[in-house]
């Protein structure tokens, strides 16, 4: 046996930035030794658009049609950071009405249950399970709908800005979206027995991909990827914000740390995010402003001060570093996305060893996104 | 006073505006304000206006009178009676055109009376209009000119 | 794993037969939600051009290009924009200060030609014109700032026990937070007579360089702290963020600046240029007018005098206006750099025919801006009576400090700012005031701000009234007596609508004073007859040319001589417009007339 | 996070600190003692995690600001460490020995600020930028507009008029102190 390993010649492989089981536009540079993984390095550079540096030349509120391009299933967290990066270093965060809390954070939820639909589709898809991803996407479909009449867009929605939102609920909103969850719900057991109780999924998510609990905290894992690893950690719970700190939920976790148990976590949060959705509707105040009364957007400046500001997005911790000094233009963003570690480090960390064939479930798993590394 | 024909008329009314003229041309002359004496010999030119306006009525030239419709504002009701001093001003002055036309409208209305058919009421009604439209547009001056601020 | 796992995905199959979640392509063209962001709609008759839409848009989509002439309050220009670029993030919709703007939940259009996908919202006619459904600005969310930053200002009840200046004045921060409202559109420059660089000296008090500030202000309007107190601030009323909000408070931040100077020789600096050097110009009348030609051909090197029949410069804002709008030391701040500047004042002298004609031979140009100086009558019976009298003259006297007495109780006949200064006076002079108006309180040439001052000091508004005759009463008093008016339309579109007298209706008011303000007039017996002869129009104003020379050439005039709205600032602009006209007259070699 | 501070304070010499939150705090410490301190905050005080690495152009004052952010995942408090190097040849100290992760963040600030982190094993490798040939674009001095307007043409026959210059032009907005 090992003779025959000695002998075989060790092939390269690029896979993608053109191929379908890749997570968006990127490259892993892969080494082979038969089917499997010697080694990889992870190539981005693909859609770099320079936000960060853009950002530098624009006014604060030109800021936000920006970030909210740097995720496409999730681009209210993005939004929700900087505003709120921004509100703390002028110190407007105090007058940021109560209404606007609640549909802020009604809106990240909103963005976290999609994105989790999408992603869980992305799960079945990478391992060739055809209709579940299709219709994973038609339930995500459903939640922009909602997203759509509330912000006005479907995929880019730029609603959460500084100070707060842009408009209020439209009438009869939370009827509409109890119609949608429970449409939602009705379906997730069709899923759980096409995902979750298909042999191939099972046989190729179990015991795959396993991220060493070791690794947890010294690399910066988050989100699901350590919470599958039997870890309760949740910038919802840890340092909660918005209103999170009033809402009644447990953090998901699961044993295992592999590519199932990764999706578990993310089909319980899907239930999760629906409960939440829920309560916020529940609690969601009848009267008040929807935004605090906001400086001249045109010649706004904010004074010189640092911050790094965090969430709990559907992939992990998404932070945003921001330095101001005293114009009408940031001096710096620095978007740190968990794909930034769970995309490189710890992806080429992961792949020796692995088949070829779970590369692409893998990278799902650990909810790679490009546009997250290179912004 | 009688009229027997249209043409009878408005060589009275020709003849009262000629007297018009001569008179604020008098009033031109004699005035010393500066400002005054320009305003009558303005009027002078006007009332020549009307009486050219009245010729060409007469020889066919013009089919009738066309008053723009100035609204009144019955100021020359209100305003009091200013007599001719060789000092007198643009306010006074334009008082006395106003008034001046508002005796002329007066004039041709009483005439009406007298009109013994249609056609010569109508052209006297006609007359009438034109002498109003004028004291309306003096108050107008009046308006624009005196009381700017009120 | 077990069989269940192996068959359960074949439950994929069973939905093979049910309703699919896809929706047929021919049912696809839904409208989008009632908010959804689409194509752009602009209302171009509410539009205004002022250009936030293109400032705010990130991707630099929108181009303002024009449409029609530039007019004041709208610079003729619209958005055009660019759909290569549009991110359809609506900013330019949130910000827009009309609320022209909007999208429509329109969201498909199909074009050949990409050069199609760029047009002007509400110029280019498309399918989705006025469009009820999409993006709107809505209640409760706004990127400019629409309430002003209140003006502190004197307690009503304390303010008429005395002189004191009723506007307290911004403090640093609250002109910059004033300033910072501003979206520097420009639209202000044009209806500004003097086109003051309203947004410039706006931008330097909102980043605290108030020098800058001052030096923008005094580029081109030499009494700037008279303007920063009373001007007429036809700038305000174009503002763009006084369209759905307050407008700008252009003339209480340019108070600001001019306060935060004691010395305003020490700040200025401006370019010397001796073009005028040898060349001298006669100033006939020290308003505001007359301060403008002396201060700037001054600084051009001119050899300037100004002959003033009364002891102080200023002009109206020096007899006409009251102390506790525009006290003297502000007065005397500006007068000082005039004489800084080298100008000659010659005070208390007023000049009469041979003098006039002697100036017209000693210099290279003369300018007069003699202003409005005799009250035009009440011209109703009963006027002649001790105790009517002119506010012109009540102002004066009490402002060079003569002894004036209005008794308990007055009537103000008249609604300009002649008027309602002639109330507040009597007012703090102790007297019970009425102001008797002929037309409606929103037709009151008066500034709306002194009308509700006034009100708030206690005056009382009487409005459509048309005097009839004044009498006097056994007791000593006057009797007021006046007739109601109805409300003619005017004689022009945009005219003053007409008080027409309701005959038959006579009210009476028991006064002590009956103060004449309906009016002024130039007065030209100063003049030699062969000038006036030529200058004067038979309305009681002087023609002037573009140059703002009279039809007797190297004589220039302005100010309310001349102009029609009689305004400090109007004045200031035929100062401008003067300037030039002599320095071009005097530098081609031309001397005056002597014919 | 008071006392963490004071600790550090202590041990470290004069920082600069301050506390922005209730579970956020920043130092400012010269480059010297920058990653001892980073050392001594994983072995010793718990905080294990290198959550964010990232760097500040401050062209004016002719230096770059490093910024480290540690994470103690037993409190969940956030230490943002930050230090300032010269702009003339910037570089600083590698953390990869202490955290894998740091590799990539050290990789892209070597490559979009030119800051190298000597003995950090990516440095020189192009980490988005392949074949870039121009100054490192995230240094303040990189002009995008001037980058964007020679490699990428603008569309034709657009031209915007700016409403203020507009209106001064249009109206005779003219100055008399100065032209």
């Amino acid at each position: 046996m090992t003779e025959t390993r000695e002998r075989s010649k060790e092939v390269q492989i690029w896979f993608g930035p053109q191929h379908p089981g890749i997570t968006g536009n990127m490259s892993v540079q892969t080494w082979l030794d038969g089917d499997t993984l010697t080694r990889g390095i992870t190539h981005v550079g693909y859609l770099h658009r320079a936000f960060e540096k853009l950002m530098e030349r624009r006014l604060y509120i030109q800021s936000f049609p920006i970030v909210c391009r740097i995720c496409v299933p999730e681009p209210d967290t993005n939004e929700w950071l900087l505003a709120s990066a921004l509100e703390e270093l002028s110190g407007l965060d105090r007058e940021v009405p109560e209404k606007a809390r609640w549909i802020r954070t009604l809106v990240l939820e909103m963005s976290r249950l999609g994105a989790m639909l999408m992603v869980l589709g992305g799960h079945a898809g990478s391992m060739g399970l055809g209709p579940a991803p299709q219709w994973m996407i038609a339930l995500r479909d459903l939640v922009l709908d909602r997203f759509e009449e509330l912000t006005g867009g479907r995929v880019y929605h730029m609603y959460i800005v500084y100070g707060g939102v842009r408009r209020d609920l439209p009438e009869g909103f939370a009827e509409r979206m109890e119609q949608t969850l429970k449409t939602i719900e009705s379906k997730l057991p069709l899923i759980d027995d096409v995902i979750f109780g298909s042999a191939v999924f099972r046989k190729r998510a179990m015991g795959v991909g396993v991220v060493p609990r070791e690794w947890a905290f010294e690399m910066g894992i988050s989100g699901p990827v350590i919470r599958a690893m039997g870890i309760p950690k949740d910038v919802r719970k840890d340092e909660p914000y918005e209103k999170y700190a009033e809402l009644d939920f447990d953090v998901v976790t699961e044993e295992g740390s592999d590519i199932f148990a990764r999706a578990m976590v993310r089909r319980r949060e899907i239930q999760q995010s629906i409960d939440l959705i829920r309560q916020i509707l529940a609690r969601m105040p009848k009267e008040g402003p929807y935004c605090a009364e906001l400086p001249n957007m045109l010649e706004w400046t904010i004074p010189v001060g640092q911050t790094y500001v965090r969430a709990e997005s559907s992939r992990g911790e998404m932070g945003y570093y921001v330095v101001t000094d005293g114009s009408k233009k940031l001096r710096r963003v620095h978007v740190r996305g968990p794909s930034y570690v769970h995309g490189v480090s710890l992806l080429e960390r992961l792949i020796p060893g692995t088949n070829i064939a779970d590369l692409a479930p893998l990278m799902v798993s650990l909810q790679v996104c490009p546009p997250e590394i290179e912004r | 006073m009688e009229f027997n024909s249209i043409q009878e008329v408005l060589d009275f009314a020709v003849r009262q505006e000629q007297k018009a003229g001569r008179f604020y041309g008098l009033m031109a002359e004699k005035s010393t304000d500066v400002v005054a004496r320009k305003f009558f010999r303005e009027m002078v030119g006007e009332e020549r206006k009307h009486e050219a306006k009245l010729k060409a009525i007469k020889s066919g030239k013009l089919s009738g009178f066309s008053g723009q419709g100035t609204p009144q504002m019955n100021l020359t009701e209100v305003l009091g009676e200013p007599v001719f001093r060789e000092d007198i001003t643009l306010q006074e002055g334009l008082i006395i055109a106003m008034r001046a036309e508002k005796d002329a409208y007066e004039m041709y209305e009483g005439l009406k009376a007298f009109a013994r058919d249609e056609e010569l009421k109508k052209i006297l009604e006609g007359l009438a209009a034109e002498e109003l439209e004028h004291k309306a547009r003096m108050e107008s001056i009046y308006d624009q000119v005196v009381q700017r601020e009120n | 794993m077990s069989l269940k796992h192996v068959l359960q995905p074949f439950n994929a199959w069973v939905q093979a037969f049910s309703k699919p979640y896809t929706i047929p392509m021919k049912d696809t063209m839904r409208p989008g939600a009632d908010r959804y962001r689409g194509w752009h709609i602009n209302d171009v008759e509410k539009c205004v051009g002022c250009g936030t839409c293109a400032d705010i848009c990130q991707n630099a989509a929108i181009d303002m290009v024009p449409v029609k002439d530039p007019v004041k309050g709208d610079s003729g220009l619209r958005p055009k924009i660019d759909y290569g670029r549009c991110c359809w993030c609506a900013l330019c919709v949130d910000v827009c200060t009309t609320g022209s703007l909007g999208m429509s939940n329109e969201y498909t259009w199909v074009e050949k030609d990409p050069e199609k996908c760029r047009y002007t919202p509400g110029v280019d006619a498309k399918p989705w014109d006025g469009s009820e459904k999409g993006w709107r600005q809505e209640e409760g969310f706004s990127l400019i700032v629409k309430d002003r930053v209140p003006m502190p200002m004197l307690d009503p009840k304390e303010r008429i026990k005395t002189w004191a200046e009723v506007v307290v004045g911004y403090s640093v921060e609250e002109a910059r937070k004033e300033a910072a409202r501003c979206v520097s559109c420009g639209l202000c420059v044009a209806a500004c007579p003097a086109h003051m660089h309203i947004p410039d000296y706006i931008g330097a008090i909102r980043d605290g360089d108030f020098e800058k500030a001052l030096d923008f202000i005094y580029d081109n309007n030499p009494m700037p702290e008279m303007c920063g107190k009373v001007c007429t601030r036809r700038c305000e009323g174009v503002c763009s963020v006084g369209i759905q909000g307050e407008p700008l408070a252009i003339r209480w931040l340019k108070r600001f600046a001019t306060e935060q100077f004691e010395d305003f020789a020490k700040v200025l600096h401006p370019e010397v240029k001796r073009v005028g050097e040898g060349k001298k110009v006669a100033v006939v009348g020290g308003g505001p007018s007359g301060v403008t030609v002396a201060y700037y051909l001054a600084v051009r090197g001119f050899e300037v005098t100004i002959y003033e029949a009364l002891p102080q410069l200023g002009g109206a804002t020096f007899f006409g206006i009251p102390k506790y709008r525009f006290p003297m030391p502000s007065l005397e701040k500006q007068v000082d750099l005039l004489k800084k500047a080298g100008v000659k004042i010659v005070t208390d002298h007023r000049v009469e025919k041979d003098e006039f004609r002697r100036l017209l031979e000693e210099n290279d140009a003369l300018f007069f801006g003699t202003g409005l100086m005799k009250p035009y009558k009440l011209g109703v019976p009963g006027e002649d009576l001790e105790g009517v009298i002119y506010a012109l003259d009540l102002l004066r006297d009490h402002h060079v400090g003569k002894k004036v007495e209005v008794g308990e109780s007055v009537v103000v006949v008249g609604g300009g700012n002649v008027a309602i200064d002639a109330s507040r006076v009597s007012r703090r002079l102790g007297a019970e005031v009425t102001i008797a108006y002929r037309r409606r309180r929103e037709d009151m040439p008066a500034d709306d701000e002194e009308i509700e001052d006034a009100e708030a000091e206690g005056i009382e508004l009487v409005t459509q009234s048309i005097p009839l005759r004044v009498e006097k009463l056994e007791n000593g008093k006057l009797d007021f007596i006046w007739g109601p008016a109805e409300m003619v339309p005017p004689d022009r579109p945009g005219g003053r609508p007409k008080p027409k007298l309701i005959e038959g209706v006579e009210n009476h008011l028991q006064v002590d004073r009956v103060i004449v303000a309906i009016g002024q007039k130039g007065e030209f017996e100063w003049m030699p007859e062969e000038v006036a002869e030529k200058v004067v129009t038979s309305r009681g104003w002087v023609e002037v040319d573009e140059t703002g020379m009279t039809q007797w050439p190297g004589i220039f005039a302005g100010g309310d001589l001349v102009n029609s709205t009689a305004d400090a600032i109007s004045a200031i602009a035929d100062g401008l417009k003067a300037v030039e006209g002599i320095q071009q007259f005097t530098l081609e070699g031309l001397s005056v007339s002597k014919s | 996070m008071k006392e963490i501070l004071k600790e550090i304070e202590e041990r470290f010499g004069p920082i600069w600190e301050r506390v922005q939150r209730p579970k956020l705090a920043q130092v400012g410490i010269e480059p010297a003692k920058a990653v001892p301190l980073l050392t001594w905050l994983k072995e010793h005080r718990g905080y294990v995690t290198l959550v964010h690495l990232s760097a500040v152009d401050w062209i004016e004052q002719g230096e770059f600001q490093l910024t480290w952010l540690l994470g103690n995942p037993e409190t969940e408090e956030r230490l943002m460490i930050c230090s300032r190097i010269d702009r003339e040849n910037p570089a600083a100290e590698t953390v990869s020995g202490l955290w894998p992760q740091a590799v990539t963040y050290e990789q892209e600030i070597n490559e979009m600020f030119g800051v190298s982190f000597p003995g950090s094993p990516r440095q020189g490798v192009p980490f988005i930028l392949e074949g870039w040939k121009d100054i490192p674009p995230m240094r303040r001095d990189f002009d995008t507009v001037a980058f964007v307007e020679k490699h990428i043409p603008g569309r034709e026959g657009r031209k915007h008029i700016d409403t203020r210059t507009y209106i001064g032009e249009k109206f005779g907005e003219k100055g008399y102190l100065h032209d």
